[in-house]
């Protein structure tokens, strides 16, 4: 009971299994009892949430990647990651099946399906550090069928979504290949805030952090229905399957709960690993050397380990 | 009611023209518009090779639709038009009620129209348009637009454009009445010199009385609300008629005669 | 042109005239026949290039496929549709008060003119999906914002053939509204707003489609957030699920939608100009 | 009406005749410094709405920010302004001669209109995002695909109000050209089509800014692969780096290439039409 | 050159409205059109309240525009134009040479308009339209739409709507030209009784000698290229006119000086 705080979470997708966590926090009260009343804004290939977040419209953002971050240090604009809630980017490029013996064989054909977005983060990398070409991509326009049509293109995808799809209505498992194992060593899904909300109030955002964290862990280890529930209610058309099918394929790869995860909890950074990431892209070109990296994340709320337990007691049921 | 044909007290039955081929004849003609405007009721007419025939009647009689009806850009509601000619384009022309100039074009090129939609450059007729223009007394205006001249400027642009081609029938639609009385005599002797040059048939609506007997051989007038032929007057004068004519006993009987005609049109009412 | 034989040329009209008649007879028949032949003829053609080039549905479905997706989707692409409807409407509606009334200003001084016209022109050209997240910053309201976008999309033509249009009244009108005192309220209410009519009905023709598109793409930069799912979001979702199908059916629906909205604003304007104006009276002949 | 004393009256005539010689020639200097007072003022006020309320810049960067990036950018913004103004005046070229053919097209039968129009009304509402990829399975030049893009968002206006001008031309001439047994051919070109100017060149200053966003969208869905990056991938990638002051230098090119287009679009409508119709002549007074 | 005034032999000097105070005076008018079209050239005229003045010439030779000029709808390229009276709106009505009606209003909305624009409603002036419709003979066509009549019942409205406020001023640019004979002698009656009635100044232009010398007491005779005044007569007859006036050896005697001071007008050049 008592008085709640309203925020609002702005995603950069419609409703969808990847973002679980979050549904299940408000389904099951997490978020309620430290005192926040979370409303998700929904995003979509075109929807600017994080414009929304700089304005102070809504309170956290889902940031894709770190890319953006050092963006943002670039620029000074006063923003801070202070969760990474998938350890490893889920980001896959999809081939058909024989096309491609390795990531590196993907430059070869001829033309490459990536979004906006993906273009401006990933394809970067991909450029600079396996000398991919600008001029074969085209624009995703979230829709496979031109993937589909053409044997030697390759297309963007979530590991927990296209493949799905593809699989069932292309009639063919297509190849698939993690930009995390060729070398995209970011976080992703991250929670992003501006640094006066941190100032401001450091408990809305120490609640909205740990209460995701558990949410997530109850959302993978435990009875996940009524936020798949709420998932399937903001977004009519998610079927079970496909819930089912990107639940699965978190676990698989350990997409939320691996690497620093393990110990310091679901959600949890460390400087190594982003400082790595940022060197590496230094290295390639992506990004400039010298930005202040330090200055745009904060593992003050991320790393308390607060998920750990929810994970042990319901992995010990 | 039918119509009755009355003769000037001089008719000596000259043809002015020997052969007076049938060309077209209107028979029994009505005309409505929408459900209940009887523009024509019962009009017949013959006209015949070298035909000079005006329509005289109040405003609002049919004389326009019957000009319409006759170059066939309407039909009409019941009755019969018969072309005992072959139409080929080219041998028609007329001048509307307005001067219906196309704004885009200067004067000559206005005038030019019915060559060019015969396929004629405007170089190889260069000299009929100027010819045509300096008719109606427009010489120093070639280059000029629509919008600036003045109505009867605009109007006799509109005559050079009918006149140009020497068409076999024109077809006229009050083409002088906005011009001054010196200048439409002038037009008027020019018609006619025209008119026996190249022997063509005229069928002409005016509403001055002096004006149809100067030019006609037939005139035809017609009564408003239906539209109708209530009286055909001959005048039997022989072309050409010259300036002399129009102080000739003759001429003021005819006019007397067909005044009359008119002013029993305007008093006709069914 | 030469005299024929007065007699022999009798039958060879009376053919004409039937002919003439014939013709009305088919044209009648035709104005409708026609365009549903070649719908049929179009969708035939559709099914054909599906079946000889072996489409598969995931590419380009058949006919059939998409007319099952509308009917068994009818209930979750209805709703859809009434959401786009919605802001469509709500949308062409401040365009025409907007486009209107920026024309009425437009045209009351060359100054005003010349000195806000380019931003006019500056709202036409801005991409929506840029500008979009500055007016969601500023605008609380959901459909507020769906409707702004919507309207950036479609007043252009609205204000632009409007303004053709007011200053295209007749000049001898013109003087004589001047002759007789007409005051500058007057001249616009009685002269200049008539005389633009058939120009902004044709804008609004304009206007329309685009406001259709205008809820799509306002759709796209908004998110789904509050008031439903548009068929916008119908088609990214279906697009992104290979339900190319069910995406077909909401592009089906956004085709019929836009030529019903064509059609109905072609049926206002002819019944508006009908009396009158040359584009639309039908001369008897 | 008093009939006045005829002395009193005479300076108070004067008096008029030399108002009027003011108001001329205030109008003529206000009509170039009012449109720059008021560029001056909006752009004042643009730096005070971001000064008074402390807007930070990656929310809204004041004018002088936005300069300074046009300016230290100028490079890559500039090579990025020749590629949409390429696909741009391509899209309207394509879109003069698509519009302006199936609008000929339409006013040669009203059976071929009331049968092909509603497949017009159809490209103009369909979202370009949905079926870019259909295109672009089947066009294999990415230039070609662009162009197609943007002109389906371009081609309508164009159509739309040339062919409500060639059914506007004055019935009269109709008539002489019947008369005088002119060719549907003749008929087209040398009444129907001058009769069309006016509202052709209306459709034009329409779609001049369409042809623009037209680039843009096409930018946006296809990808500018192969012929260098276009405006709208600036605008991307500077929004997706957060440098929102490059991203507003982009747009604003945009604005003022859409404001050039259409001052050009109206100053050759004005040439053309200055001679004889309405809304463009100089009446002398 | 300077104008000469004429004065036709039965002058008798009579002034048939007792206050003749000036209300408007042309002083050496030019008027250039574009760079070099001198549609006036040194016009002068003074116009006094219940004058009947008609303006006669060739065409194009600048009547319209010397209309025009007096309606403040054009100003002078030169000289001055000075109005010795207050000009409230709606004192001042015109007919112009072209029907200019409104394509969109019936015809008894078009004849509304000038009521309509001094704030007054249709019902309440319902008696002065039919009036005024009925003058004109078109009490039948309250509800047609222009493009539903014919050229000269166009020309009718547009009479009916100069007239229906019954103004202090009328100026009339050959409103009688596209009407019968008949239609028009009525109406030149009618016009001048409506005259006689509210003592309105009209300025009149029109082609007809026989129209100008009946109704005016002045008869401006112009040239054109350029436009100017070449002489000016006064018709000094008694008003009411009746039709007697017509057959009248004055009224005879006065056409012949305006036909001789017309072709004058036409052999004038510089
Ligand atoms: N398009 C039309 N629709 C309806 N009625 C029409 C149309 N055209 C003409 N009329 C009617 O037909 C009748 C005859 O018109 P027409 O133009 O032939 O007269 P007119 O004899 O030429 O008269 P005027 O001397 O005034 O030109 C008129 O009563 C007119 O109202
Ligand atoms: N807007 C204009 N631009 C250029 N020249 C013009 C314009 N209006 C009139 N003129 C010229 O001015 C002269 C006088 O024209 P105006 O209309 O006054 O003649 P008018 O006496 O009324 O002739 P009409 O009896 O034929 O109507 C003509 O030579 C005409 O060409
Ligand atoms: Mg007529
Ligand atoms: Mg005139």
């Amino acid at each position: 009971g008592g008085h709640l705080t309203e925020v609002t979470f702005g995603t950069n997708w419609v409703a969808q299994a990847e973002h679980g966590g979050y549904y299940q926090a408000i389904a099951d009260g997490t978020y309620e009892a430290c005192g926040l009343s979370v409303t998700i804004a929904p995003g979509g290939p075109q929807v600017n949430n994080r414009a929304q977040m700089l304005a102070g419209k809504i309170d956290f953002h889902m940031g894709g990647n770190l890319l953006q971050a050092f963006s943002a240090a670039k620029e000074g604009i006063p923003m801070k990651v202070v969760a990474a809630h998938f350890q490893k980017e889920p980001q896959v490029l999809l081939s058909h099946p024989g096309k491609a013996s390795s990531f590196e064989d993907l430059k070869n054909l001829e033309t490459l399906i990536i979004g906006d977005n993906g273009f401006q983060s990933f394809y970067q990398w991909m450029m600079a550090d396996y000398g991919f070409d600008a001029e074969k991509r085209v624009p995703y326009t979230f829709n496979p069928a031109p993937f589909i049509a053409n044997e030697n293109s390759a297309q963007q995808g979530y590991i927990t979504s296209e493949p799905f799809a593809i699989e069932r209505e292309g009639g063919f498992a297509p190849d698939i290949w993690l930009l995390a194992d060729a070398g995209f060593t970011t976080y992703a899904t991250t929670v992003e805030t501006m640094q006066s909300t941190i100032d401001e109030s450091p408990e809305v955002v120490k609640c909205f952090v740990e209460g995701s964290a558990i949410g997530w862990a109850n959302y993978l280890y435990g009875d996940p229905s009524a936020a798949n529930a709420l998932i399937q209610a903001d977004n009519t058309d998610m079927s079970d399957e496909q819930i089912a099918f990107s639940i699965e394929k978190m676990k698989e790869y350990g997409i939320v709960d691996s690497g620093d995860a393990l110990e310091a909890g679901i959600g949890a950074m460390t400087a190594e690993t982003i400082e790595g990431f940022y060197n590496k892209m230094v290295e390639v070109g992506v990004v400039e050397a010298g930005l202040d990296i330090a200055s745009i994340y904060s593992t003050e709320f991320s790393n308390t380990g607060v998920a750990l337990g929810v994970k042990a007691s319901l992995m010990s049921n | 009611m039918t119509a009755t044909t009355k003769t000037a007290p001089d008719s000596s039955g000259v043809v002015p023209f020997a052969a007076r081929a049938p060309i077209l004849s209107l028979k029994n003609i009505d005309k409505v518009f929408g459900r209940d405007v009887v523009a024509l009721k019962g009009m017949s007419l013959d006209i015949r090779n070298g035909d000079f025939i005006s329509l005289l009647g109040p405003s609002g009689c049919g004389k326009s639709t019957a000009l319409r009806l006759i170059a066939d850009l309407i039909h009409p509601t019941s009755g019969s038009i018969r072309w005992q000619v072959d139409k080929t384009p080219g041998a028609l022309s007329v001048v509307f009620q307005e001067p219906s100039l196309m704004p885009w074009a200067t004067v000559a090129d206005n005038v030019w129209l019915p060559f060019r939609l015969q396929g004629k450059s405007r170089a190889s007729v260069a000299g009929d348009i100027a010819e045509a223009l300096e008719l109606v007394g427009l010489e120093n205006f070639h280059d000029a637009y629509p919008r600036e001249l003045s109505g009867g400027m605009k109007m006799r642009v509109s005559i050079a454009r009918a006149l140009v081609t020497h068409p076999r029938i024109i077809l006229m639609d009050e083409p002088f009445a906005a011009l001054d009385e010196i200048t439409r005599f002038k037009l008027n002797n020019d018609l006619l010199e025209l008119k026996s040059k190249i022997g063509c048939t005229v069928v002409f609506v005016t509403h001055s009385v002096f004006e149809s007997v100067f030019l006609s051989d037939r005139i035809v007038v017609m009564a408003a609300r239906p539209g109708r032929v209530i009286h055909e007057l001959h005048v039997n004068e022989p072309y050409p008629r010259s300036e002399e004519f129009r102080t000739s006993s003759e001429y003021v009987a005819h006019c007397r005669a067909t005044s009359d005609a008119l002013r029993d049109a305007m008093e006709e009412h069914i | 042109m030469t005299i024929a034989d007065p007699i022999a040329e009798l039958p060879q009209i009376d053919e004409e005239e039937a002919l003439r008649a014939r013709r009305r007879r088919n044209e009648k028949v035709g104005r409708w026949v026609l365009p549903i032949l070649v719908i049929a003829l179009s969708i035939w053609l559709w099914d054909r290039i599906v079946v000889w080039n072996e489409l598969p549905h995931y590419i380009l479905p058949g006919p059939g496929r998409v007319l099952q997706a509308l009917v068994e989707d009818w209930a979750i692409l209805f709703d859809s549709l009434l959401v786009t409807l919605q802001i469509t409407l709500g949308a062409l509606a401040i365009a025409v008060v907007g486009g209107v009334g920026l024309a009425v200003l437009f045209t009351q001084s060359r100054w005003i003119e010349m000195s806000f016209f380019p931003y006019a022109v500056i709202l036409q050209v801005t991409p929506v999906v840029s500008i979009a997240p500055l007016i969601f910053i500023y605008v609380d309201s959901r459909l507020a914002g769906l409707l702004i976008c919507a309207w950036i999309v479609a007043f252009f033509p609205i204000l632009s053939n409007t303004t053709m249009g007011l200053n295209s009244a007749d000049h001898n009108l013109r003087d004589l509204f001047k002759v007789y005192g007409a005051s500058r309220w007057q001249r616009l209410r009685f002269l200049q707003l008539p005389s633009a009519l058939p120009y902004f009905l044709g804008g609004l023709r304009i206007a329309g489609g685009l406001s259709l598109i205008g809820a799509v793409v306002a759709e796209y930069v908004a998110g789904t957030g509050g008031i439903g799912s548009g068929l916008a979001f119908r088609i990214l979702e279906a697009g992104y699920r290979l339900n190319i199908p069910r995406m077909f059916a909401a592009l089906f629906l956004i085709a019929i939608t836009g030529v019903f909205i064509y059609a109905t604003l072609s049926f206002i304007s002819h019944m508006a100009l009908r009396k009158w104006h040359e584009s639309a009276i039908k001369r008897e002949v």
